[in-house]
């Protein structure tokens, strides 16, 4: 290892001592305080050290990670969505009795193995980097292990998760024996007709449902909904910005590594994205859990991060990229708002609990609605910057069909969120019992401003941040 | 040696297929062994000693013992004695082990005659895995390091009895110790096989 | 052939540990198609991912089965359909 | 820079409402400030409109997000600033038609009508297509909370539903717009969103007749043209007063305005083609409407079908193909917005009064309101077309004019007078004549309503007696793109 291949990692190994910094401190003396503290600083310095990284990019670290402008540009989203993460955690746990400092372990861990994800460029960087996020999720969304909700959500992702971690495996090792090689650079001239191009193929769709799986969508969705609902708030957010996040990265690089999108990956992945489309957000309609609805929701909006990337090209990547950020200030916001709402007791889950809001809590309901706006893409806001992008980049490819169905998907997904408006806005007489509503701490407060500052920001002068993105993408090849 | 090859691949699907029917979990972990062990035997065979070893440390071993410990304790209670009993029939074990000689028979003819085996084959050694894990994939190794902790951590904050919980499972507590006494027992020895 | 009884395994039995031992099994056949790329190819990659996959197996094991563990206090019965509290 | 503070004042002052909820007088006060300086603002920029040099009278122009092309640019000519003006003239009177209505929220209430103001305003000036459309999703949120909140009866029904069709359309839309700047970098080498520079852009035939039918969607169902109205109905009935002026004075204008502006310049060839169609339609929405009015039991719900019958009449202007019917069409719109606006204001006064709108249930009102009833029937005469006021002339307008494009059709809207003399009727005899069965006693007009009424009537018979101002700022402060676009139909 030279020393330019460890300042290229250093956001990795900084964030890999952290994790050893916080189970130090655990095993010394638990303390809550303290643990959020040596985390929020592993985050942040693993942050800045970006910089320095950026200075050393592109660098091929091994021939597991490559770290460029792309791989930097996405972690430093997956730290800030992590920072956020820990930030929204503190005062949920801090209400309840177990012990919390794992929670922010795991974390650290499972943001590690996201960011791994990004840099992959080898096949066994990219599994152990998947696995480090999955293990880790499965003990996050058990976290209360003793209420039944995340016990149940905590096994079901757990044996579909493994299973799908399998079928990615298998597929893997079906490209490895049709090809001979495990890094994606070397994939690329794999032309079809060769020897072992049945076994290329069958890999191919193996490893696409292992990755369908992680990012939820139809069909291999089955695990959202569940997962959303019984997981603790923090950790529903974090499977929802963070592990996504990775790995949608990932996949964006492994279609480009592997060559142009190869015919049959871009045509399944065009029915996953129709299919996902829809079927999430006509399922969504029939919800009355906000947490579930979020997740038929979210289920819809990779259905849209799809569109952009089956439309591929520069414009393609660029706008999935803009989506996928403009999709995690929102959901985080969304699942701050919720986690605001609760006070750590009762977790905000259904439409009755936000009856009325705008006139208990005005502000909240204020942020909560512009997320929930944002969300349906609605202008000025975030999410209607990354639609635009994304029905630009579709346009540009010419994909009607898929153009077509993301504008009557997302005139459906409409609906639903504006029922939680309207719960939102309609006369609170009905529940007579006031919730207590339990003081904001200063963290959330902080990151919801923020949250809510960015999807304006974004939604109104997104040109900074496009630029960045267009220069990563094009570092990708 | 094709022959043998066939020979402990059939065993081994043959293994699995009664594994995922029995419907005792116990009787299934044995059967499960036994096509662990065949596939170790393929291993072997196919030029790789080194994992065959593996495979039956840690997979054979130490993750199925895992999988008893806690069918183990899962039975603890009441009716755990009489499900004991019924364990312990030689019956159980006629069926797995019968198959495990067999295999072993296999793996003593491969070991004698690939002396004089004809067919050149390329013997992965352990040396050479361990230059390649600690050149080119020396940062994967560090990630399964940082996997395991996640996995350690995980299981420790899972397992662990809930805070306020009656003492009726009283006896757990050592055993599940133990599994992750095996646990991080395993993790070392996944490193110092490493090194090997 | 392996893969394909794990995934039989997997879809029948319900019972939580049954599962687990399918997915094992998956695990394995992945493990064993990589070795045999590796014994196709002649190099040593394909091993060193079976590596991999074992200590992702053990890990995923413990977490699983600790899961269960904490699962079966609640409900003794350890079957996956009793885990449908929620709509799905 | 006064272009920026028309958008700005109504998003500022809709901000100091909400913050100043506590004190409900205070937000009605702010909320009549923002209307009135706009107003003002705009009767100066009339009064002290430039000879006009370029294609536009004002002009303000800001890079905004230049990967794209995406500029804020706003600009203003003679069609905009009637339209502004009529904007800020409704706004101010749906002010104080709720000035006692809303009691609820009233900072909520009027932030959301303010905000839907700027975002009316923003349509109207919005030359580049990325702000149009922004601008045009800024009106729907409000609106939807404002019939969702304060509406009446099945109103999250009502609101639903408005916000899904327009929203639905507004998508095709915005995929027409992103196709338009695609092509336009294809062929040209750089993004963009801009008026002027689109007007440029080549198209084939097909692609010139998918896109128009992305913007028609949008402009058709805001119309609403005939087979999209369905919507409103049920939103202007369930809205309340401030809410179904607006949506029926302001909102139905963005429509056409859309039709003026974007579709007829951007793609004369597809809309020569269409026009036929169009026109068909228009007639189909102006007998359709007049006769679904004369059916309906409801008042507001009445008001609203008369209201699908006249945008039928700007639907046959605007595809006549010809200045006079265009000028008929613009004069029609301006007019239309206040005789409506009038009446869903004097509907509202009565629903206040007589917590009904069942027209069953009235009759009579003369006696006991003599003033309110007078004021009623001389918006009711205006809107069935009768000479000397505002509707008059535009109808007058378009029919001469579409009688030199197609006589059948001509003839057939000419009906649809006939068919709107029997609505009229209908509200005179069964509302304000005849018995009073149920004996109602009721205030008459208040001083605050008198301020409503007695400026509207005054507008009307201004648009009446002496269009030629409008006409003015119509042809000569805004002829070149709508007249080019006109003639070019003609020629062909």
């Amino acid at each position: 290892m030279t020393v330019s291949a460890i300042r290229a990692c250093l956001p990795l190994l900084i964030l890999a001592v952290t994790s050893v910094a916080v189970m130090i401190g655990i095993a010394i003396q638990r303390n809550h305080r303290a643990t959020v503290v040596i985390s929020l600083a592993g985050l942040a310095l693993s942050f800045f050290s970006l910089w320095t990284a950026y200075s050393e990019a592109p660098a091929q670290i091994t021939s597991l990670l490559v770290i460029d402008q792309y791989a930097l540009l996405y972690m430093g989203f997956l730290l800030a969505a992590s920072s956020a993460v820990v930030l929204l955690a503190f005062p949920y746990l801090e209400n309840r009795s177990e012990h919390k400092e794992e929670f922010y372990l795991l974390a650290i861990l499972a943001t590690v193995g996201s960011m791994v994800l990004a840099a992959s460029s080898h096949m066994a960087s990219f599994f152990l980097g998947l696995e480090l996020l999955s293990i880790s999720l499965y003990a996050l969304i058990s976290y209360p292990r003793t209420q039944d909700l995340p016990l149940e959500a905590g096994i079901k992702y757990l044996v579909l998760a493994a299973s799908s971690s399998a079928f990615l495996l298998f597929g893997l090792a079906l490209i490895y024996i049709a090809q001979g090689t495990m890094e994606f650079r070397r994939m690329a001239g794999f032309s079809m007709d060769s020897a072992g191009g049945f076994a290329y193929l069958a890999g191919l769709v193996l490893v696409v449902t292992g990755i369908g799986f992680k990012l939820a969508v139809v069909p291999f969705h089955l695990w959202t909904p569940d997962v959303y609902q019984g997981a603790p708030v923090p950790v529903t957010a974090f499977v929802a910005t963070v592990s996504k996040g990775g790995v949608f990265a990932f996949l964006l690089r492994w279609l480009r590594a592997g060559g142009a999108p190869s015919e049959p990956v871009t045509l399944i992945l065009g029915i996953i994205a129709i299919a996902s489309m829809l079927v999430g957000n006509l399922l969504a309609l029939r919800q009355t859990n906000i947490k579930r609805l979020l997740a038929y929701s979210s289920i819809a909006h990779m259905g849209y991060f799809l569109v952009a990337v089956v439309a591929g090209g520069a414009l393609g990547k660029a706008a999935a990229t803009y989506y996928l950020v403009a999709y995690i200030t929102t959901i985080l916001g969304a699942f701050g708002c919720l986690l605001a709402l609760g006070n750590g007791a009762v977790e905000t889950e259904t439409f009755d609990d936000v009856r009325g809001l705008l006139w208990r809590r005005p502000v909240l309901a204020s942020v909560f609605t512009a997320m929930i706006l944002s969300l349906a893409g609605i202008p000025l806001t975030a999410g209607f910057l990354g639609k635009f992008y994304v029905l630009a980049a579709g346009a540009s490819a010419t994909a009607w069909l898929l153009v077509v169905v993301l504008i009557i998907s997302s005139t459906i997904g409409l609906v639903y969120y504006l029922r939680i408006i309207v719960a939102m806005f309609a006369d609170s007489e009905g529940t007579a019992e006031e919730v207590k509503a339990s003081r904001l701490g200063i963290g959330p407060s902080l990151v919801l401003a923020l949250l809510t500052l960015g999807l304006v920001v974004l939604g109104v002068y997104p040109g900074p941040l496009w630029n960045g993105i267009r220069a990563a993408a094009a570092a990708l090849g | 040696m094709l022959i043998a090859f066939y020979f402990a691949a059939l065993i081994a699907v043959l293994t699995t297929a009664i594994a995922i029917t029995r419907r005792h979990a116990v009787h299934a972990l044995l059967y499960l062994i036994v096509s662990l062990l065949a596939v170790a035997v393929v291993f072997y065979i196919i030029g790789a000693p080194f994992l065959a070893a593996l495979e039956l440390i840690i997979d054979a071993g130490a993750i199925m013992v895992l999988f008893l410990f806690v069918i183990m304790m899962l039975n603890i209670g009441e009716r755990a004695t009489e499900v004991e009993t019924t364990w312990l029939k030689p019956a159980v074990w006629a069926g797995p082990s019968a198959l495990a000689t067999v295999l072993i028979a296999e793996l003593i003819l491969v070991a004698v005659t690939s002396g004089s085996s004809a067919a050149p084959m390329h013997v992965v050694t352990p040396k050479e895995i361990g230059v390649s894990l600690f050149g080119p994939y020396a940062i994967a190794v560090e990630l399964v390091s940082l996997l395991l902790m996640a996995g350690l951590v995980g299981a420790y904050h899972l397992g662990r009895r809930a805070v306020r919980e009656e003492e009726q499972f009283g006896t757990g507590t050592d055993a599940r110790r133990a599994v992750f006494g095996r646990d991080a027992v395993h993790a070392g020895s996944d490193r110092t096989s490493h090194a090997a | 052939m392996l893969f394909t009884l794990g995934l039989i395994g997997l879809l029948t039995r319900r019972n939580l540990i049954f599962t687990l031992m399918s997915v094992e099994v998956m695990l394995n056949a992945s493990g064993l198609a990589f070795v045999a790329g590796s014994y196709q190819w002649g190099r040593p990659d394909g091993q060193i991912m079976f590596l991999f996959i074992l200590a992702m197996a053990a890990a995923e094991v413990s977490v699983g089965l600790a899961l269960f563990l904490q699962f079966h206090r609640r409900h003794p019965a350890l079957d996956s359909d009793t885990a449908s509290e929620m709509r799905g | 820079m006064v272009l920026l503070w028309l958008v700005l004042v109504p998003l500022i002052g809709g901000i100091l409402s909400l913050l100043s909820d506590r004190r409900p007088q205070a937000c009605r006060w702010i909320a009549m400030a923002a209307t009135c300086i706009d107003l003002l603002l705009t009767v100066a920029l009339w009064i002290g409109a430039p000879v006009r040099q370029s294609r536009w009278l004002y002009e303000l122009d800001y890079n905004w997000i230049p990967q794209f092309g995406i500029r804020f640019h706003l600009a203003m000519d003679g069609l905009s600033l009637a339209l502004v003006l009529l904007t800020f003239f409704l706004g101010l009177m749906a002010v104080l038609a709720s000035w006692t209505e809303i009691q609820e929220r009233v900072g909520f209430f009027h932030f959301n009508l303010l905000w839907i103001l700027a975002g009316i305003i923003g349509v109207f000036l919005a030359v580049d297509l990325f702000l149009f459309y922004l601008f045009w999703e800024l009106m729907l949120v409000p609106m939807y909370f404002l019939i969702g909140i304060w509406g009446h009866g099945r109103k999250i029904y009502a609101a639903i539903k408005f916000f899904i069709f327009t929203q639905l359309s507004g998508l095709l839309m915005l995929a027409a717009i992103v196709t338009l700047a695609i092509i336009h970098q294809q062929s040209r080498g750089a993004y963009s969103f801009d008026y002027e520079s689109l007007l440029n852009t080549p198209l084939s035939q097909g692609t010139a007749r998918l896109l128009m039918l992305g913007f028609f969607a949008a402009f058709a169902v805001k119309l609403p043209a005939f087979p999209f109205h369905t919507w409103l109905p049920d939103a202007h009935s369930e809205a309340p007063t401030a809410g179904s002026v607006i949506l029926a004075g302001l909102l139905l204008k963005t429509g056409a305005y859309g039709f003026i502006r974007f579709v007829l310049p951007l793609f004369p060839g597809p809309a020569y083609e269409f026009a036929p169609l169009m026109m068909t339609l228009g007639v189909i929405g102006v007998l359709y409407g007049a006769f679904m009015a004369t059916a309906q039991h409801d008042l507001k719900r009445l008001v609203a079908y008369t209201s699908v019958s006249h945008m039928g009449f700007v639907l046959i202007g605007v595809f006549a193909g010809n200045q006079t019917a265009l000028t008929g069409a613009f004069l029609q719109m301006i007019s239309h917005g206040i005789s409506t606006g009038a009446l869903f204001i004097l509907a509202g006064a009565l629903q206040q009064r007589m917590h009904t709108r069942e027209i069953g249930q009235m009759g009579g009102l003369w006696s006991t309101m003599p003033a309110l009833s007078g004021a009623g029937m001389f918006f009711v005469m205006a809107s069935v077309g009768l000479p000397a006021l505002g509707d008059f002339v535009g109808e007058f307008l378009v029919l001469l004019g579409a009688y030199r494009a197609h006589v059948g059709v001509t003839v057939l809207a000419t009906l649809g007078i006939i068919a709107a003399t029997l609505y009229g009727l209908k509200i005179t005899r069964q509302v304000f004549q005849g018995p009073n069965r149920h004996n109602w006693r009721l205030p008459d007009l208040a001083a605050r309503e008198w301020v409503i009424v007695a400026p509207m009537m005054l507008g009307l018979l201004w648009l009446g007696l002496h269009p030629q101002p409008f006409i003015n700022m119509f042809q000569q402060l805004s002829e070149r793109p709508q007249s080019v676009a006109a003639l070019q139909i003609e020629r062909r």
